[in-house]
């Protein structure tokens, strides 16, 4: 098997907060191909952010990778110099971040955001630059760009912030591309034309997308993999058919259940009751266990290894050995 | 629901342009019709869904509406009264009627205050509570919205964006407020958290008889919370209908192509969606006649010089479009 | 932008107004007699009656100060009781060395303050952070007239590579730019010391913003985002902070010029308050006060270039 | 500093000069001149720059202090009213005119008239006329006889200037005079720089350019005397003695003088108005001990009238109550004074601090609560002209160098509210003082002087802290410079090698 | 800003959280944290002891003059610092200048804080003052301080209070400044926005959201500022309104010390260095307090 484009082994990332060390992301593995999608999901707050975060070598000033190895194309990013890493960011890889309406800096227009990159990395002059940024601009969908280019971030929508944070992102062709919910903001017009652009690239370049994401919509049209992830770990990973089509976790389970259908009215919602674990709680056993309908004794105890439930389908969780999880074993804990 | 009783909000016209400032002097150059001519009738108990491409002024819209920004032209009613052009010391009682769940959650909160006190204040400005029952009653807020009791005492910074954001929502339902806008209230949530937050905002329009105004991109959600559905175009309203009218029989060419735009949770299944074409048009300087008639695929020589009126073309289905009959 | 150059226009008229109302009332108030201080110690009633006649310090106040403020809307700021000489010429004699040393001592402190202001906000806590703390709290706990007099020492007496003072050679000759340098030192380093301060704890606000994070995940070169990025959102403290250093160092100050014998505004100003000398007062503060409105106009100016998002309209 | 460096190239031709070096000097003044008119000036900094421009008819010799004529030929007293001065001919003013009698009468009357508003008209208030009698010959005439009119017509105030040159321009920016120095530019509040007369009555000077200096500060003088950007500074302070003495290019010039230093008394207040107190203050403060801190630069003499001041007299020395803190605390308790609260009122220069610091503490041991209020030097002046004060210090100048210009204006009740600001009033003394102006014979007046001196000390009016020194730092190449005991001096003899 | 809650023992709230500490206590935990802050707080300490117990720590009368053994260097005998040019001792008059000097160092900061904070919040939140409170602020900027202080001894007389009130005055202006200009580009924050939209009066958008935001600028001019004012004392008590001599005051010391640099150096440096050590201590308790408050820094570095 060729070397993967990013391989992450056993991530721990942890903060220092008024209240202790906390894990946020509790040794996660995962590895990417090249041009191949990875979609995370999971509940908000369960890490994903920190997880890209932690692979970009961008957390915040409290948290540090405290273990684990992230490999970018055969060299581990968590021993990297500073200068050497950020020569690989932005360039190699580059990350579409949540919050885009913070995200930007304020004090700068658009155009200069946009041409920063492109005079650092590629080496374009300043016109050059500007060109490229306006046509970068167009391609994710903005109107009149030329305008935009000399508008502050606080004159944009959110959506069109968004979009400039992708249009960055996109900017030098990155050889991974990292995008932490690129289109909340957007409308479902707009949303198509950028995973359309993101799926256009991807083939062109060979790219690699990690992409963090709500809308199972999104998973389905995008993914080629997807990576399920509860309170900070790894729970279920697998092909994009495999799992929507057989789901195996209760979490992912939980999870489809509750997407609302456009198509059908009179679909009723199914969230998962109860919340996620809070970062220093403690928890014996499978995280999942207080808020699943099918815990055993052995979930409250021990925590689950990963059961290959196929080629490419990996799950964490106690009921795949054995256990037929369509029959609720015990009764729910919220 | 269309009785002809009061509307709780009305909106007459409303306008919002931002001046473009340019050169040295900062001279005003122009101005970006972010909201064009927007009537509305809102009713009690209702959820309103506007939708619309990024940038049409949704959230300008909402702004107006609450009286953060001054409508350029216009007039806004609330209970009856007009409150466009109230001055600020009248317009306490209201705020405390309308409240809006921002569209950035991070940006919206104070980085130097506690969650906890963040929320607290709420009823400092507009209760006479005690220091414990206040704290009571936001324990149960943010139990509501899926966050703990340890998250009390955390600054913003320390949540991720789907927590920050339901400390957005805990806020806006924090007093009972008869009307809410929610901008991209539960985007940034995933699906099962979603479902919990939406749940919880049905709960308690049922007992409050709570409306709201839903921004959101998420048709999905929309579909299923909302009552009926605006949608907007570069500033103005296209077309408003019941919801299941709406997705049943979209009328303008552009909730067509936003409909079918959307993603399935069906891996492989690839619908064919409408592209749209053309030129995206300059909210500076929008298009005569329909402002959609750019990307139009049915557009005619009419819709490049005739604006097209607001009409209602079957009961409660309203559209402006010249092709629709 | 041109709407608040106009209202300040106008703000302006009223608070030179203002002001000379205020000043001549208190130079009235406070204690003095400027034909005592004029006629010297010998002098004589009649000595002191003459020449206050003839100054028209007999007249009601209001006389007086009407007197002068239509001299002076028509131009004419008057002449010095003292010396008989125009006031506006008097002041125009001084106010360029005053604007040199103003110049250059703002960019001695400004290129130290944000350099060290920086410095020590991105190693925060390091040893490089605490000295130049150490370093700004000397700036300004140490009074101008022992620095200036050990520099003098210094460079001046014992090195002689640069002269004890005077400012009598243009600004743009060797000369002059020698004379500058260790006034420009004296004063500066208090100056500085603020800059530091005010960059460093700005800066530690806005580098821990989610923008700094995008910059750095553009794989900006460290310097780029702090210098770029960081600094600008730093900024608006920070040149408040310079703006109200530079008036101040425009009305003229004191004792450094004392300390080196430069012939500024500072030093009149004083001299002109210890004479009692009623309008060379009036016009040296109208002076400071156009210089300390322009100066603050053009900070407002540049903060909405520097953010955005502040407009005045 | 302004060209300091460069002194050693002025092409020009340094006739006089010994060897090769230029005969330029750069003089260091704290502040500026207020003008350089005699008739419109009363400061010593204006003084001493129009001293070299102007001359006065009159002057003193500084080695004797005897008044000797100097633009006056001669003269004489036909009565004890009239003067009749004969002067010097061929005497030419810078710009061109002939100095005569009709210059001196311009300058006298214009000095006199109310609307010239001189600062120092009184100097000539005695003056009834002035009246040409031939070009070469004036005629002064007194309302009473007046003895000090020599050494009034010696003052710098009655410097002679040139009419033509005050009607066509302002002679407090450009100076016409006779003396040996011409105008040639002033920035105010920098420098004057002055060029040799050519033309000088008694040969030109040596030096050919003399630039007056603004430095305010005496610690950058003194530095600038060390670098040779000065050469020439006057008035040294005390505490800068150590630091000139250990310069080695810089030669210390001391010389007693005349102004002097006191402590006076509120007289219109109790207890001041008590002999006893007064007497207390006076056995109290150890005057020794405070000129010792002066480091030589003052004397010590119990005498109002100083040993450089005409109609001194050493034999008035032990009428004064000297230090005795027996006597001092005797007093105090004999009269209930212990513990007494008084204000001591004081302008904030740095000799009257010392004095007032040095006062307080010796006035504390001996059970007297001094406390000291200091003021700026205008606000001093309208607060002791209103009588706000308990104790205070004044200085006086004298340079006139006559006693009877001290203690006239200074303690006559006729300048009560103004020069005599300790509010002192009696008939005695003030007879005394009248007797020495109204009498020209010098001897008379010496006695005069000497009765009134000795009234005072014994009325413990004022307390002497000290004499003057007067005191000029300059370059080793520096020769001819002599000081005056009033602190004034010439360049006229000066040249630099 | 609001503490966070502490659950009230009277046992009626129902939701039971674990008692959390009063923001004031975090916050001093976390300066306690920063040594630096510490050192400060140590050092400030002792100065207020030091001003407190003047009569038990000083050495000497501190006005006593003594001649025959003035300006003695550093180490002298029996005058460990030295003494001035009248032979006080200078030890002595440092711990009781720490009295006069510390007082009107704090007083005068404090209340030119309170003034240029209100004007500065005001100006920079309500367009409409903004031009008014500017222009009296330039005119206050404008105004000579010599003047200010002979007008102040004319109105007010002299005192230690005046002289607080002439060097807060001073400070007024570039206080309103600093604090204008932060405020400008605070109040166009989403959260001050969201506040108004909560219907927050103005009051409380300003004092509990804008204030405690630039609270940085703020905190670094009044630690610098301590300075200044202690050394413009002098200059005040020249003109006659501050501590007249013989009261030791540190500013003062500095200035009576200048003439004689070249002979005692010890007699300014020595009450520079006292200086020198307070603007020390308030600055480096300042920033602790800065990055106490500031719910960003991490705690650990
Ligand atoms: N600076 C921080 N200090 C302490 N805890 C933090 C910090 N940043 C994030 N966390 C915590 O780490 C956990 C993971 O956060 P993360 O941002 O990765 O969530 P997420 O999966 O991206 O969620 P969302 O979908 O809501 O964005 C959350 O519980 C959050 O509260
Ligand atoms: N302060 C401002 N100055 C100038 N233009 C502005 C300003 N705020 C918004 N706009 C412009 O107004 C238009 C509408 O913006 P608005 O934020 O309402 O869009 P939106 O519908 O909420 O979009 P999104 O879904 O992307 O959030 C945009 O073109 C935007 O650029
Ligand atoms: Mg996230
Ligand atoms: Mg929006």
């Amino acid at each position: 098997m060729a070397e993967a484009l990013l391989r992450v082994e056993n991530l721990v990332t942890t903060f220092n907060t008024a209240e202790g060390k906390l894990s946020a992301v509790r040794g996660v593995s995962f590895s990417l191909q090249k041009g191949e999608t990875l979609c995370i999901v999971g509940e908000s707050g369960c890490g994903k952010s920190i997880t890209s975060l932690s692979i970009m070598g961008l957390l915040p000033s409290n948290g540090e990778i405290s273990s684990g190895a992230i490999y970018f194309e055969g060299t581990d990013l968590t021993k990297l110099s500073k200068e050497e890493l950020r020569r690989i960011r932005g360039n190699k890889i580059s990350m579409i971040f949540q919050e885009p309406m913070t995200a930007l800096n304020p004090v700068f227009t658009i155009g200069y955001q946009i041409r920063e990159p492109l005079m650092l990395h590629q080496k374009l002059s300043k016109r050059e630059a500007h060109e490229r940024g306006i046509e970068l601009l167009k391609q994710v969908g903005i109107p009149f760009p030329e305008k935009r280019m000399k508008q502050y971030p606080h004159e944009l929508s959110g959506g069109m912030r968004q979009r400039v944070m992708i249009a960055m992102a996109l900017a030098c062709r990155p050889s991974l591309l990292i995008a932490d919910e690129p289109t909340t903001a957007l409308d479902v017009t707009i949303q198509a034309q950028i995973l359309d652009l993101i799926n256009e690239l991807k083939e062109k370049l060979n790219m690699g997308v990690i992409m963090i994401t709500h809308d199972m919509g999104v998973v389905a049209e995008m993914a080629d993999r997807v990576m399920v992830m509860y309170a900070g770990e790894k729970v279920e990973e697998g092909d994009v058919a495999s799992i929507f089509a057989n789901p195996r976790h209760p979490y992912t389970k939980g999870l489809l259940k509750s997407v609302p259908n456009v198509d059908d009215e009179q679909y009723e919602l199914e969230p998962i009751p109860g919340t996620l674990p809070n970062l220093n709680e403690k928890l014996e056993g499978c995280r999942f266990h207080p808020r699943c309908p099918f815990a055993t004794e052995k979930c409250r105890a021990q925590s689950p290894p990963e059961f290959k439930v196929k080629e490419g389908h990996y799950v964490r969780c106690w009921l795949e050995k054995g256990v037929d999880i369509d029959e609720p074993a015990a009764a729910a804990t919220s | 629901m269309s009785q002809p009783q009061q509307p709780l909000l009305k909106l007459e016209g409303v306008k919002k342009y931002y001046p473009i400032k340019g050169g040295i002097l900062q001279r005003v150059q122009g101005y970006v019709k972010a909201v064009e001519n927007v009537s509305l009738e809102v009713f009690e108990g209702e959820s309103i869904g506007i939708v619309g491409e990024s940038g049409c002024g949704k959230s300008t819209l909402g702004r107006t509406i609450l009286g953060l920004e001054k409508a350029t032209d216009g007039k806004i009613f609330f209970k009856n009264q007009e409150i466009s052009n109230l001055p600020e010391k009248k317009r306490k009682t209201f705020k405390k009627e309308m409240q809006m769940i921002f569209q950035d959650p991070y940006a919206s909160l104070d980085p130097r205050q506690r969650i906890g006190a963040a929320l607290e204040e709420v009823f400092v400005i507009h209760t006479k509570m005690t220091k414990a029952e206040r704290e009571e009653r936001v324990l149960q807020l943010l139990k509501e919205v899926g966050l703990k009791e340890e998250h009390y005492d955390r600054y913003p910074h320390e949540f991720s964006g789907g927590q920050r954001q339901r400390i957005g929502i805990a806020r806006a339902i924090a007093l009972n407020p008869s009307l809410v806008i929610c901008d991209e209230a539960v985007s940034a949530l995933d699906v099962s958290v979603q479902a919990q937050i939406i749940k919880l905002l049905k709960d308690i329009q049922e007992k409050h008889r709570l409306t709201y105004l839903f921004i959101s991109h998420d048709l999905g959600v929309v579909r299923h919370f909302c009552n009926r559905v605006l949608v907007m175009y570069l500033g103005s309203t296209v077309e408003l209908a019941p919801s299941h009218e709406l997705y049943a029989n979209p009328l303008h060419p552009y909730t067509k192509a936003l409909l079918s735009a959307i993603p399935r949770p069906k891996p492989g299944v690839k619908k064919e969606r409408i592209r749209l074409e053309g030129d995206l048009p300059n909210p500076a300087n929008p298009p005569k006649g329909c402002p959609f008639h750019t990307r139009c695929p049915i557009a005619t020589e009419r819709c490049k010089q005739e604006r097209p009126e607001w009409k209602e073309v079957a009961p409660n289905h309203y559209v402006a479009c010249h092709e629709v009959q | 932008m041109a709407g608040l150059i106009v209202r300040r226009f106008f703000q302006l008229i009223l608070l030179l107004i203002g002001i000379s109302f205020l000043v001549f009332t208190s130079m009235y108030i406070a204690p003095g007699d400027p034909a005592a201080i004029i006629a010297g110690p010998t002098a004589t009633k009649s000595d002191i009656d003459a020449i206050r006649e003839d100054l028209g310090l007999n007249d009601p106040f209001l006389v007086q100060y009407v007197r002068y403020i239509s001299g002076v809307l028509h131009g004419d700021l008057g002449y010095s009781y003292q010396t008989k000489q125009p006031v506006w010429e008097a002041i125009m004699t001084r106010f360029p060395n005053t604007l040199n040393l103003a110049i250059a001592s703002i960019m001695v402190a400004v290129i130290i303050g944000v350099v060290a202001g920086i410095i020590s906000a991105i190693r925060q806590n390091s040893w490089l952070d605490v000295s130049s703390t150490v370093f700004a709290l000397a700036g300004i706990s140490i009074p101008n007239f022992w620095l200036g007099t050990v520099l003098i020492l210094i460079f001046a007496v014992n090195l002689q590579i640069l002269p004890v003072g005077g400012l009598d050679h243009p600004f743009y000759t060797v000369e002059g730019m020698k004379q500058l340098i260790l006034p420009a030192i004296t004063l500066g380093t208090g100056s500085a010391a603020m800059i530091a301060r005010m960059s460093r704890s700005s800066m530690l606000e806005v580098i821990r913003a989610d923008f700094i994070r995008t910059a750095r995940a553009k794989g900006l070169k460290e310097r780029t985002v702090i210098w770029v990025h960081a600094l600008r959102n730093a900024m608006i403290p920070v040149i408040t902070v310079i703006g109200l250093n530079f008036g101040f160092l425009l009305g003229g100050t004191i004792i450094t010029e004392q300390v080196f014998a430069i012939n500024g505004v500072g030093r009149l100003m004083v001299q002109a308050i210890a004479a009692r000398d009623f309008p060379m007062v009036q016009g040296s503060v109208l002076l400071v006060a156009t210089l300390f409105v322009l100066v603050n106009l053009i900070v407002d100016i540049i903060y909405v270039f520097i953010d955005p998002r502040i407009s005045y309209d | 500093g302004c060209g300091g460096k460069s002194a050693s190239n002025s092409g020009g031709s340094s006739s006089q000069g010994k060897g090769n070096a230029a005969q330029e000097l750069t003089y260091a003044t704290t502040s500026d001149v207020v003008g350089l008119s005699p008739i419109l000036t009363n400061d010593s900094v204006s003084a001493a720059v129009i001293n070299q421009i102007y001359e006065t008819l009159f002057v003193r010799d500084p080695k004797t202090m005897e008044i000797v004529p100097h633009l006056a030929e001669s003269y004489e007293t036909p009565d004890d009213k009239t003067w009749v001065i004969k002067l010097k001919k061929g005497i030419k003013f810078h710009d061109g005119t002939d100095f005569n009698a009709e210059a001196v009468k311009y300058t006298f009357d214009k000095l006199r008239d109310p609307k010239t508003a001189a600062p120092r008209a009184s100097l000539l208030e005695p003056v009834e006329s002035v009246e040409v009698k031939d070009d070469y010959t004036v005629v002064i005439k007194t309302k009473y006889p007046y003895g000090p009119m020599l050494a009034a017509l010696c003052h710098t105030n009655a410097a002679i200037v040139s009419p033509t040159a005050d009607q066509k321009q302002d002679l407090m920016k450009q100076p016409v005079g006779t003396g040996p120095f011409k105008f040639v530019e002033w920035v105010p509040g920098d420098h004057i720089t002055l060029e040799k007369n050519e033309q000088y009555w008694q040969g030109a000077p040596k030096l050919n350019k003399v630039t007056i200096k603004v430095v305010p500060e005496v610690t950058t003088a003194i530095s600038m005397l060390q670098t040779g950007d000065v050469q020439f500074i006057d008035n040294v302070p005390a505490e800068q003695l150590s630091r000139l003495q250990s310069m080695k290019n810089v030669d210390l010039i001391k010389k007693e003088g005349t102004p002097v230093y006191y402590l006076g008394f509120n007289m219109k207040k109790a207890p001041m108005n008590e002999l006893a107190f007064r007497q207390a203050v006076s056995y109290a403060i150890n005057k020794e001990e405070y000129v010792k801190q002066l480091k030589g630069l003052g004397i010590q003499s119990n005498s109002v009238i100083g040993p450089k001041v005409f109609g001194y007299n050493e034999a008035s020395e032990n009428v004064a109550y000297s230090y005795d803190p027996e006597k001092a605390k005797q007093l105090i308790k004999e009269n209930g004074y212990k513990g007494v609260k008084v204000k001591m009122l004081v302008a904030n220069t740095a000799n009257y601090m010392k004095m007032a610091e040095v006062v307080q503490a010796q006035l504390k041991e001996a059970g007297i609560n001094a406390e000291i209020e200091s003021m700026e030097w205008g606000t001093f002046l309208d607060a002791v002209k209103q009588g706000k004060y308990d104790l205070t210090f004044l200085g006086w100048a004298n340079s006139t160098a006559d006693g009877s210009e001290l203690l006239y204006p200074n303690f006559h009740s006729d300048n009560v509210g103004t020069s005599n600001r300790i509010f002192y009033s009696n008939p005695a003394f003030d007879k005394l003082v009248e007797e020495s102006r109204t009498n020209i014979d010098p001897e008379v007046r010496k006695q005069k002087l000497k009765e009134a001196n000795e009234f005072l000390l014994k009325d413990a009016a004022v307390v002497v802290m000290n004499h003057g020194v007067v005191t000029a730092a300059v370059d080793k190449s520096v020769k001819g410079l002599e000081i005056d005991p009033t602190g004034q001096w010439s360049l006229y003899h000066v040249y630099r090698e | 800003m609001e503490t966070g809650a502490v659950a009230k023992t009277d046992g009626t709230p129902v939701l039971v959280r674990k008692k959390k500490e009063k923001m004031y206590v975090t916050t001093l935990k976390r300066l306690l944290k920063n040594k630096l802050a510490v050192v400060g707080l140590i050092i400030i300490i002792i100065q207020i002891l030091m001003a407190i117990f003047a009569p038990w720590i000083a050495t000497h009368d501190p006005v006593k003059q003594n001649l025959a053994e003035s300006e003695l260097p550093i180490f002298s005998d029996g005058h460990w610092l030295g003494t001035d040019n009248y032979g006080r001792d200078m030890w002595s008059r440092i711990v009781y200048g720490a009295r006069v000097s510390l007082v009107v160092g704090i007083v005068s900061v404090s209340l030119g804080l309170a003034g240029g904070v209100l004007l500065g919040l005001l100006a920079g939140y309500y367009k409409k003052l903004d031009g008014l409170i500017m222009r009296i602020v330039d005119l206050l900027f404008a105004f000579p301080g010599i003047l200010l202080a002979m007008l102040i001894i004319a109105i007010l007389g002299t005192g230690l209070v005046n002289v607080a009130i002439a060097i807060s005055i001073w400070s007024i202006p570039t206080c309103a400044r600093i604090v204008r200009g932060s405020v400008l580009s605070i109040k166009n924050r989403e959260y001050i926005l969201a506040m108004k939209a909560l219907g927050a009066s103005n009051a409380r958008i300003i004092f509990k959201h804008i204030l405690p935001n630039c609270l940085a600028p703020i905190i670094v001019f009044a630690t610098m500022r301590m300075a200044t004012a202690i050394l413009s004392t002098a200059s005040l008590s020249y003109l006659g309104l501050g501590a007249q001599p013989p009261t030791p005051e540190w500013g003062a010391m500095i200035a009576a010390g200048q003439d004689f640099m070249w002979t005692s150096p010890h007699m300014t440096v020595v009450p520079g260095i006292a200086i020198m050590l307070v603007v020390f201590a308030f600055n480096v308790v300042g920033d602790g307090l800065r990055d106490a408050l500031d719910p960003n820094m991490d705690l650990n570095n």
